[in-house]
């Protein structure tokens, strides 16, 4: 399976997205923010970051790259998205997912690790966990407080769309405590805290945010989702960074 | 020619002028130094060439009070086969294994972090990133020793505040995992907040990367952000001279950083190295344009013929003794030879970076030993200088040395005279008050601001000793790096207290299980012109030179900030110590925190 | 050149905790007859020919604004 | 209930980051005619009893402004 992660100018955690998504078993892919080609991939990753600075609002001008026409288009065909952080303020903005994320209430930018609840596991980047199961994972973010209007959270509430809530002391001031939520369809996750940095517990606190990836290698070998994402192929194919950078020892 | 036309001085107009009144004193600089730019140029300086060797020579720029302590370190260096680049380069390199490298360094950013916290700091961290940068380095981490005055002061409360917001602001933005550094609190720092920041990086030993513009005929390129009028003067004026009422009409010297285009400017230069595209580079910090031009033209004995009309400027009215000196943010200098132009240009654009060829370098006239660096401005020259002059020539000053008045007092208050708890419940009690304390309490308000888990490959970081970076996921290889100091044992006898940090860096690094290798510094002091503090600065010099012979690891490089006092107050003397450390396999590290009950308990030492 | 200026202000029923710590700092400023503070964008696009309103109210509904959590007012500055 | 309104600008002279992505991200909209674009902010500030410009001025001096690196402006709304 490959798992294709976006660059943005100003995209942080690319690197180490593509390295949970092949210690999850995939294959990494990296897709360029000028490049609307999706190179074949089987699921898209927004990692986080600060794309063109988060300057106006976080992702607002993130979600006018080519490439977002692009995952648009296949994630209302099925394609499993997942945003972190950033990228879930990406998807927010581009709606594909219902809300919005401001700015932590206490003014700080946060980073600890936190505690979750995973809410919904019939996602394509969930159904390796538990209903109910707690994971701790680290949050990072200046603007993850997630709003919406009291009829939105209803429904969201209704249709199993919570994904993640914060258990403890909630890092942001999230409505409802909301961590994590998802489309209609469960193709489309966004989660504020990073599983990416929860992946072994030599740099993390622990290894629960593998799930994530595994979930979606799951949801491939099910056959839940379309193969191979292929668009139309798109002329003045862009450039990919490399990004894991080779220095050798 | 015609020059009285012209709104700006030239080089013509100089010669025809030689008895204009030229403002050299509110420069920053003496009668005697200004008579030496008039004997090395052979008449008066041009506006922009008085501000060019103002600025150049200005303590922050050419360490005139510094430099005969600073050289013990090459003095009594110990032996090393490691160091790649040392003292006088952007930062010290260090070789980790045959092919692979790391560069780290700590600089100040004080007096423009009391005027505008946020800014100050901000731009702190991303100054120290360039200098990284401009080593071939991609950065990996950022480290920030912190002091404050009291911390109940209501100016603390500005103060801080906005400090850890920029330090964060920046290094997050940028995607560097803040991995140790110290808030320390004492009124001493009242009026004089410091803010030191340490990066370091890692390259391939065969991409270091020279500040040398060789090869006449190579192009001149300017990269980065467009120049503004934001921080003319900051270097001479902020931080060569002592802070005080006057430094309300300094505010303007301040700038604001963008750390989105510092990241695309990294991505782009890596880009660079990667596809061997340069000749050479070098960041543009304090002293901006005027100190990257002379740089890498002096150092390679060469000139540069510059059309400063070139450069992208943010403010179209600006005069180009504005030009030279801004100090605007998210800049470098590249030579780039001429074939290779157009590939170069072309990264930039990729990441959308703007990058403009500003003038070429020239060879030697013949019979001359090296280069001129001459500047025109709409077709006028304005600067004609030997670039040697500016960099190498400045004023070195051996200041008056004296031991304060006051430490024999100090001194011999000493801590046995204090009462001891004599009892359980004072015991109890001290200690409540000791862990309730300022300076011992948790920082995690603080630490919780940075992100230490960017790039996925933090091992250790606060609160540890010492941060812990993985180098290579396949063999393990890290570097550990610890940042001390304690401003009152320096205070107390400021040679042993520049030995006690090395020497607490050094055991923190260690303890990780890492072998200390390199040393980097950052000496804070108050006015050279106090013999007093200038005792304090030699001393702490003297021992940390010591220290390092003493363990067998060099000092790689580091910064000085004088000029740290309120009034005639000067802080207390505070160098800032930083040790790297190789780690041969980072899955072995040692945490500080106790692993497994039933473990046995050591003490080591007395 | 001529100036269109949009103000981007959250929208009431949504928390704006800036507005709200420089509220509860007031009263150590000795203000207390401050009901309410609330903070929000100033955007000053200038225009290199004439001031198009239209424009800069497209600029704004796509990118200035969030209409999720944000009110905007477009006007061309006198 | 009176409102004051203080806007709050990044000076002339100093870079404003978040302005300049905006200006550059214009194009990917179609719009071309844009010279540039400054981002400050707007602040509201409703007084339970009448308008006090005096005060809003204070409070902008110490509070809302850093007068190193911005400019602001006070004004009752009509
Ligand atoms: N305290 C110090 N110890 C060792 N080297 C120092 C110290 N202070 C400055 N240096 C060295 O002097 C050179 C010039 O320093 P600096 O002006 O800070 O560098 P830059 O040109 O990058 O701003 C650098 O190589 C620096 O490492």
């Amino acid at each position: 399976m490959k798992i294709g992660v976006v660059t943005f100018p100003g995209s942080l955690d690319d690197g180490d997205a593509a390295r949970a998504a092949r210690f999850g078993g995939a294959e990494a892919v990296r897709l360029w923010h000028a490049d609307p080609d999706l190179h074949g991939v089987d699921a898209v990753v927004l990692p986080g970051g600060f794309s063109y600075g988060d300057y106006l609002r976080c992702g607002a001008i993130a979600r006018f790259a080519p490439v977002m026409e692009a995952i648009t288009k296949a994630a209302g065909d099925g394609l499993p998205v997942l945003g972190i952080c950033n990228g879930f303020q990406i998807l927010c903005e581009a709606h594909l997912l219902p809300g919005a994320l401001t700015r932590n209430q206490h003014l700080h930018f946060r980073n600890r690790d936190q505690r979750l609840k995973i809410e919904n596991t019939q996602t394509a980047w969930t159904r390796d966990f538990a209903e109910s199961q707690e994971i701790v994972i680290p949050v990072k973010n200046g603007e993850g407080c997630y709003v919406g209007s009291p009829e939105l959270l209803d429904s969201l509430e209704a249709n199993g769309q919570i994904v993640a809530r914060y258990v403890g002391e909630n890092p942001n001031g999230s409505m409802r405590d909301i961590a994590a939520v998802r489309n209609e369809a469960g193709n489309v996750v966004g989660i504020m805290p990073h599983p990416e940095h929860a992946i072994d517990l030599l740099t993390g606190p622990s290894t629960d945010g593998l799930g994530f990836f595994t979930s979606v290698l799951k949801a491939y070998a099910a056959a839940t989702v379309p193969a191979a994402y292929a668009p139309a192929a798109v002329p003045g194919v862009g450039h990919a960074p490399e990004t894991d950078e080779e220095v050798e020892a | 020619m015609t020059s009285v036309e012209l709104d700006f001085d030239t080089v013509g107009h100089a010669v025809q002028t030689p008895d204009e009144e030229q403002p050299y004193a509110e420069l920053g600089l003496q009668q005697d130094e200004y008579q030496r730019i008039r004997q090395i140029l052979g008449r008066r300086p041009t506006q922009s060439e008085l501000a060019m060797y103002s600025i150049m020579w200005s303590e922050h720029c050419s360490y005139k009070s510094s430099k005969i302590h600073l050289k013990q370190f090459v003095e009594k260096k110990p032996a090393s086969d490691r160091m790649l680049a040392g003292i006088g380069e952007n930062a010290g390199v260090i070789a980790i294994t045959d092919k692979l490298a790391v560069t780290f360094k700590v600089e100040s950013h004080n007096h423009p972090s009391y005027v505008e916290p946020y800014q100050g700091a901000a731009t702190g961290v991303g100054g120290i990133v360039r200098d990284i940068l401009a080593m071939g380095a991609r950065p990996l981490a950022v480290m920030d020793p912190l002091r404050f005055g009291a911390a109940d002061h209501p100016d603390t409360a500005r103060v801080l505040p906005g400090v850890v917001a920029g330090v964060g602001g920046y290094g997050n933005c940028l995607g560097l995992p803040n991995i140790g550094g110290e808030v320390v609190f004492d009124p001493s720092y009242q009026g004089n907040p410091l803010v030191n920041a340490l990066c370091v990086g890692v390259l391939p030993a065969d991409r270091l990367q020279r500040k040398e513009a060789d090869g006449p005929g190579n192009i001149v390129v300017l990269m980065g952000a467009k120049t503004g009028r934001d921080g003319i003067g900051g270097v001479s004026v902020l931080a060569s001279a002592t802070f005080d009422e006057g430094s309300e009409q300094r505010r303007p010297s301040v700038q604001v950083g963008d750390p989105f285009t510092e990241k695309l400017l990294i991505e782009s230069c890596l880009e660079l190295y990667n596809s061997d595209l340069i000749v050479g580079v070098q960041d543009l910090g304090g002293a901006g344009l005027t100190c990257a031009l002379t740089e890498t033209s002096a150092s390679a004995g060469t000139g540069m013929d510059i059309q400063l009309e070139t450069v992208p400027l943010r403010e179209p009215s600006m005069t180009p003794h504005e030009i030279l000196a801004s100090e605007s943010q998210e800049r470098m200098l590249l030579v780039v030879e001429p074939a290779k132009l157009n590939a170069v240009l072309g990264i930039a654009q990729l990441w959308g970076v703007l990058a403009t060829p500003i003038g070429v370098v020239t060879a030697p006239e013949p019979g001359e030993a090296a280069g001129r660096l001459r500047i025109t401005w709409r077709g006028e020259t304005v600067v004609d200088v030997p670039p040697g002059s500016l960099v190498d020539d400045g004023p070195v000053y051996a200041r008056p040395l004296k031991e304060p008045n006051d430490l024999p007092l100090l001194q011999a208050d000493r801590a046995e005279t204090l009462p001891k708890p004599a009892t359980g419940d004072d015991l109890r009690a001290t200690v409540l008050r000791m862990v309730g304390s300022p300076n011992l309490c948790d920082k995690s308000w603080v630490t919780e601001q940075y992100d230490r888990y960017v790039l996925g490959n933090t091992v250790l970081a606060q609160p540890e000793d010492a941060g812990l970076i993985r180098l290579d996921e396949s063999t393990g290889l890290g570097v550990a790096i610890s940042l001390d100091g304690n401003s009152r044992y320096a205070r107390l006898d400021p040679y042993a207290g520049a030995q006690l940090a090395l020497a607490e860096a050094y055991r923190n690094v260690a303890v990780t299980g890492a072998d200390p290798v390199a040393v980097t510094n950052c000496l804070n002091f108050g006015s050279p012109e106090d013999p007093a503090v200038m005792w304090q600065f030699a001393e702490a010099v003297r021992g940390l030179a010591d220290g390092c012979l003493e363990l067998g690891i060099p000092v790689t490089g580091g910064n000085v900030s004088f000029y740290n006092q309120t009034g005639a107050a000067a802080i207390h003397p505070t160098p800032i110590v930083g040790v790297l450390g190789v780690h041969q396999d980072v899955t072995q590290r040692v945490p500080m925190g106790f692993s497994n009950a039933g473990d046995v308990l050591f003490v080591l030492g007395e | 050149m001529a100036r269109v200026v949009v103000d981007v202000m959250l929208k009431p029923e949504i928390l704006d905790p800036q507005g709200q710590a420089v509220a509860n700092a007031l009263p150590r400023l000795g203000v207390s007859d401050v009901a309410s503070v609330r903070i929000g964008r100033r955007v000053e696009i200038d225009f290199s020919g004439e001031a198009d309103l239209d424009r800069a109210k497209e600029i704004a509904d796509k990118l200035l604004a969030n209409p999720v959590i944000e009110d905007y007012t477009v006007r061309v500055e006198q």
